[in-house]
């Protein structure tokens, strides 16, 4: 943020002046306090809104998946917490990582986080997500899914019951209100 | 299963087919010396076959003695013996009979004729043989990986291939 | 339009597993199909020779997670054929029993993956909430919901619970008068006869010779049935019928799954009320002599599931070898898609009852 | 904009407000040409147009959103299932989709074609918000009385194809651009059944004007008696124009994940998704006014909570086929909507041609 730029301002193209008014906006918010006031006041409701709305992806890999259709179902609906499935990465922010991670879909489970949206969190559900689980000697098999992506919450269980799948997004909701992400996303 | 209870059942249910050991005869009629039937039942028979009688051997059977499914290819990796195994289970729906064919191969060299022209049920299975022991079926359409990752080299299958950690 | 590949996969909904299915195309059609696996594959067979007789069962329901007790039935079965050992009558009521109920669990989960694909939430839903009562049942009696450890080499694990038949007979009486919901709302829907009439068609000599086995042959109208022609357990002291249908498509399998989920109802039935007393259980020898082999087939929800082993001397086995049905009806796909829209794709493989878990092994 | 109830109402508050601010105008600063200029019946009117437009929106913009939390929740039901318990019953759930989509990371895939990927949601939300204002809810509470309302609501309601087709052209990737395709030759081949069954409507009520055929509604009977083919060739149609579940191809999951969709995450994406309900509002509306006899009914109610009724009523019709049907493949979908819908249609017009010869309208 230089300010010495500002009296030829004019001449330059419309491309350097977006770029350098946007770094300099952001400057003045950040030392005058104003970016930490609008994070501090705005984070309740992000928080609010992304823990009643967090979509998990359409993406079952094993046993666990058939436990995750299992948890939409009528018994153990997870809908009540606004849970639905979408298919398309962009559109959610929770990545389940449902059975064990082999070498072939490693790449695969890579792209797809990638191409998540920024508030995004992976939830490691079952053994072989966690650490490979029955299949700690295989050659094949990725040994915890916390070896290739960052992990947020971990489900035990062999499979896990619904029950304790949405005990797992409980705990991802008390993990998303503790951030509190602001609305500018960086700290 | 005892004998008699699967008498009584095979003769209400197969009125047309032959039986196990029926089938075996003609076997061994049919191909003296390259055939040798180790145990005939009434619904099962096992055989050892050269490497190369067996093409010869599945057309007779499938033409002759109406075997329309084969139900596995699988191989086996004899390091001790130096020999390398691989074992067809082929059934017949008409006369209700599964046979095992064992065949074996040097472990150095281990090629066998591919019987997925007769059946293509074989055909993903003596791809996955190719693809875990490296035992190449000549006259397979399409022997490539299948279950490994595309770059795979090694024969993961293999006794000498140890993989992850023992217990 | 030029010939366009096109990938399938291998994000597919929850249930199916994951596989790709590279489609080339022209316009909407599909000329050449190649189902491209091996997303599951964790070299299961390899890892058995690292395990002990025993500790193989656990890993055995992990192999088709829809159906993981007919697995473990099929290996104690063949390590039975390997040990010589016969199993006590009341066992193999209980075996029966249990396998049938996995049976109607695992068609409800086929159910309800082909209404995801068929694009109907309803009919997701409807079989998940019944599955759940069968789940209910196999919890009373092996602890588990859906990966139940139950068979052991000789016998089963435990005797049946108090009022197991009570239980039993409630659900089933339950889910018979359920089951026409579903024909409401699946064969009563023309939208539905409409998306599965007389598409995906595998004639008999193709399904004979490519190696399709199960509900799907059945559906071509070829009558074979490993409990009645080759039968164990105690299937053929039970009369029921195999249930066949003529029409080759994708609609005739349906049917087939559905006709069947009454049989089990009614093998359960007839078996509950003729089960003995008596044990449960048999001491099986611990060791097998190096060199000896054996085979078992049984008739998995899916196809013939198979199983060979050769012993090794110790209490490891030296080689089991598994042939999983869906294996090979996956390898049979493309003579069922060559010809018809891509938008058909999802209803035929999805009446091809598909669990890549035991594909992939 | 004649004078109607809501019209009235926002006049009198502006006014006041003018005078509010003109009151310091003129005593303490003595601009009073200026303060004069604020009360002159040009601005207040303006300033009415304006307040008229943004209630108008608001409130067809938060019925849009009920009918989201109405369909989640009847769905629900329909399914055997409890709903979203999000805050009170379940209503704060489309608040908190809808906060989540603005702090959601703005993806612009780089190999995208930036201004159509931007310009397509935009396109998308004007078309259907325009569509709100143009509905009229009941005699005090419309924007605009036009003599020929009608004709401008379709022919923005045909416009959406081609920001379906720049969506799916410009996310660069296979699938969108098939899933375009596919939505704008749904789109197209639906456009002619719901003109024609229009067209009859027209026919009987004599005017293109919304206010007329709700007038003649009222005169004679709903148009849903004598012209039930046409209803129903309405509902199916505008199912198709809305996109949803038996005609919901462009985006059907299993094969081309999300359709068009699939690139659009974070806020563009809530507002295609809002815009999809906006035009099911749009659609639900007018099949009520040419259909159910618009905002008549007997006058304990008011006529506007009558419209909404009948609104919601409709919404649930479309809920309801949502949960039973599945999916139908796109040859069957041009197959239903030319071989079906069109005939059908021509027979509802030639039923209102005789109707209006023979002088019972």
């Amino acid at each position: 943020m230089d300010l010495r730029l500002a009296p030829n301002a004019i001449g330059m193209t419309s491309v350097e002046f977006m770029a350098w008014s946007t770094d300099l906006m952001e400057q003045l918010a950040k030392y005058t306090g104003i970016k930490k006031a609008v994070d501090k006041l705005t984070a309740p409701i992000w928080s609010w809104a992304i823990r009643n709305a967090t979509v998990p992806l359409h993406f079952g890999i094993a046993c666990c998946a058939l436990e995750m259709a299992a948890a939409s179902g009528p018994r153990f609906d997870a809908e009540r917490l606004g849970m639905i499935y979408r298919s398309s990465p962009r559109q959610t922010e929770v990545l389940l990582v449902n059975g064990w991670v082999t070498a072939k879909l490693r790449p695969d489970l890579r792209r797809l986080y990638e191409q998540m949206a920024e508030p995004r969190w992976v939830v490691a559900m079952g053994e072989c997500a966690i650490s490979g689980g029955p299949w700690y000697d295989s050659h094949n098999t990725v040994q915890g899914v916390d070896t290739m992506m960052p992990v947020d919450v971990y489900i035990p269980g062999c499979p896990p019951r619904p029950e304790a799948m949405i005990d797992g997004f409980m705990k991802l909701h008390i993990k998303i209100t503790k951030e509190m992400k602001g609305t500018f996303l960086d700290e | 299963m005892s004998e008699v209870r699967k008498m009584q059942q095979r003769i209400g249910l197969a009125p047309g087919g032959k039986t196990g050991d029926v089938l075996a005869q003609e076997i061994i009629q049919r191909f003296p010396q390259g055939v040798t039937v180790t145990k005939a039942t009434l619904n099962r028979f096992y055989a050892q076959v050269d490497k190369g009688m067996l093409l010869k051997l599945a057309n007779f059977m499938k033409e002759h003695q109406d075997f329309e499914h084969v139900t596995s290819v699988g191989g086996v990796d004899w390091l001790a013996e130096k020999k390398m195994q691989v074992v067809y289970h082929i059934t017949s729906y008409a006369n209700k009979v599964t046979a095992e064919l064992v065949v074996d191969l040097p472990r150095d060299k281990p090629e066998v004729d591919s019987i997925t022209p007769l059946w293509g049920g074989a055909n993903w299975h003596e791809r996955e043989t190719w693809d875990m022991f490296g035992i190449v079926f000549i006259g397979h359409p399409k022997l490539e990986r299948l279950l490994n990752p595309d770059g795979t080299e090694v024969f993961p299958f293999r006794k000498d291939f140890v993989s992850g950690r023992r217990v | 339009m030029a010939e366009m590949w096109l990938n399938m996969g291998p994000q597919h909904p929850m249930t199916h597993g994951l596989w790709n299915l590279r489609v080339k195309v022209d316009g909407e059609t599909i000329t050449e199909a190649e189902p491209v696996i091996g997303y599951l594959h964790r070299g299961w067979e390899k890892l058995t020779e690292n395990r002990k007789f025993a500790q193989i069962i656990p890993m055995a329901d992990r192999l088709c997670y829809g159906a993981s007790m007919s697995w473990s039935h099929l290996y104690c079965l063949t390590m039975e054929n390997l040990l010589e050992v016969e199993v006590p009558e009341r066992a193999k009521y209980i075996r029966t029993i249990v396998l049938e109920a996995q049976r109607i669990g695992s068609h409800l989960m086929w159910l309800a993956a082909l209404g995801t694909d068929l694009g109907s939430y309803t009919v997701f839903l409807y079989p998940v909430r019944e599955r759940e009562l069968f789940l209910d049942l196999m919890q009373n009696l092996c602890g588990a919901r859906m990966t139940y450890n139950y068979p052991r080499i000789g016998g089963v694990r435990n005797d049946v619970p108090a009022n197991f038949e009570r239980d039993f007979t409630r659900v089933l009486n339950h889910f018979e008068k359920r089951l026409p919901d579903y024909e409401a709302l699946c064969d009563q829907s023309t939208v539905f006869r409409m998306r599965m009439e007389d598409i995906g068609y595998l004639s008999a000599e193709q399904a004979k010779n490519l190696g399709v086995t199960g509900p799907n042959l059945r559906g071509s109208g070829v009558d074979y049935d490993v409990r009645r022609d080759d039968p164990y357990e105690v299937y053929d002291q039970v009369d029921w019928k195999v249930c066949v249908e003529k029409t080759c498509d994708a609609y005739a399998r349906y049917r087939v799954k559905m006709d069947e989920m009454r049989e089990s109802c009614n093998i359960i039935r007839q078996c509950i009320k003729k089960m003995p007393k008596g044990a449960i259980r048999v001491k099986a020898p611990r060791t097998a002599p190096r060199g000896k082999t054996a085979w078992a087939h049984v008739e998995d929800p899916r196809g013939e599931g198979f199983m060979y082993v050769i012993g090794n001397g110790d209490d490891q086995p030296y080689r089991l070898k598994v042939r999983s049905p869906i294996f090979v009806t996956v390898s049979a796909a493309p003579a069922m898609l060559v010809g018809y829209k891509v938008a058909d794709v999802p209803a035929i493989m999805g009446s091809v009852d598909m669990c890549l878990g035991e594909t992939d092994r | 904009m004649e004078s109607n109830g809501l019209y009235e109402f926002l006049y009198g508050i502006a006014l006041w407000l003018m005078q509010v601010l003109a009151w310091p105008c003129n005593n303490l600063l003595g601009w009073n040409d200026f303060a004069a200029w604020l009360i002159s019946p040009g601005v207040v009117e303006f300033l009415t147009i304006f307040l008229a437009s943004i209630v108008v929106f608001v409130v067809g913009f938060l019925v849009s959103i009920t009918f989201i939390w109405q369909e989640r929740k009847t769905l629900g039901r329909l399914m055997d299932r409890r709903g979203t318990q999000v805050g009170f019953l379940g209503l704060f759930q489309n608040f908190a989709d809808g906060l989540k989509t603005f702090i959601k990371e703005h993806i612009i895939p780089d190999e995208v074609d930036k201004q159509l990927f931007n310009l397509a949601p935009v396109l998308l939300i004007a078309m259907s918000c325009l569509m709100i204002c143009l509905i009229p809810m009941g005699p005090n509470f419309y924007l605009v009385d036009l003599p020929a309302g009608l004709l401008l609501i379709f022919a923005i309601f045909s416009l959406a194809p081609f920001a379906i087709l720049m969506a799916g052209w410009a996310s660069n990737n296979k699938y969108t651009v098939m899933g375009g395709m596919r939505a704008a030759a749904q789109l197209i081949a639906y456009e002619v059944p719901i003109l024609l069954s229009v067209a009859a409507v027209v026919v009987l009520a004599g005017s293109f004007n919304l206010f007329e055929i709700v007038a003649a509604q009222q005169s004679s009977t709903w148009y849903i008696i004598p012209l039930f083919i046409g209803a129903l060739v309405f509902l199916l149609s505008a199912i198709a124009e809305v996109e949803r579940i038996p005609f919901d191809l462009p985006e059907a999951e299993a094969e081309l994940v999300e359709g068009w969709m699939t690139e659009y995450g974070g806020f563009r994406w809530g507002l295609i998704m809002l815009s999809e309900y906006v035009r099911g509002f749009a659609a639900c509306g007018l099949i009520v006014i040419l259909f159910l006899g618009g905002w008549s009914g007997p006058d304990f109610l008011w006529p506007e909570i009558w419209f909404l009724i009948k609104m919601f009523l409709v919404f649930g019709m479309f809920i309801w086929i949502r949960g039973a049907l599945m999916r139908v493949t796109t040859k069957q979908i041009l197959g239903i909507g030319w071989l079906r819908l069109v005939p059908l249609a021509l027979i509802n017009l030639g039923v209102a041609i005789a109707l209006k010869m023979g002088g019972w309208f």
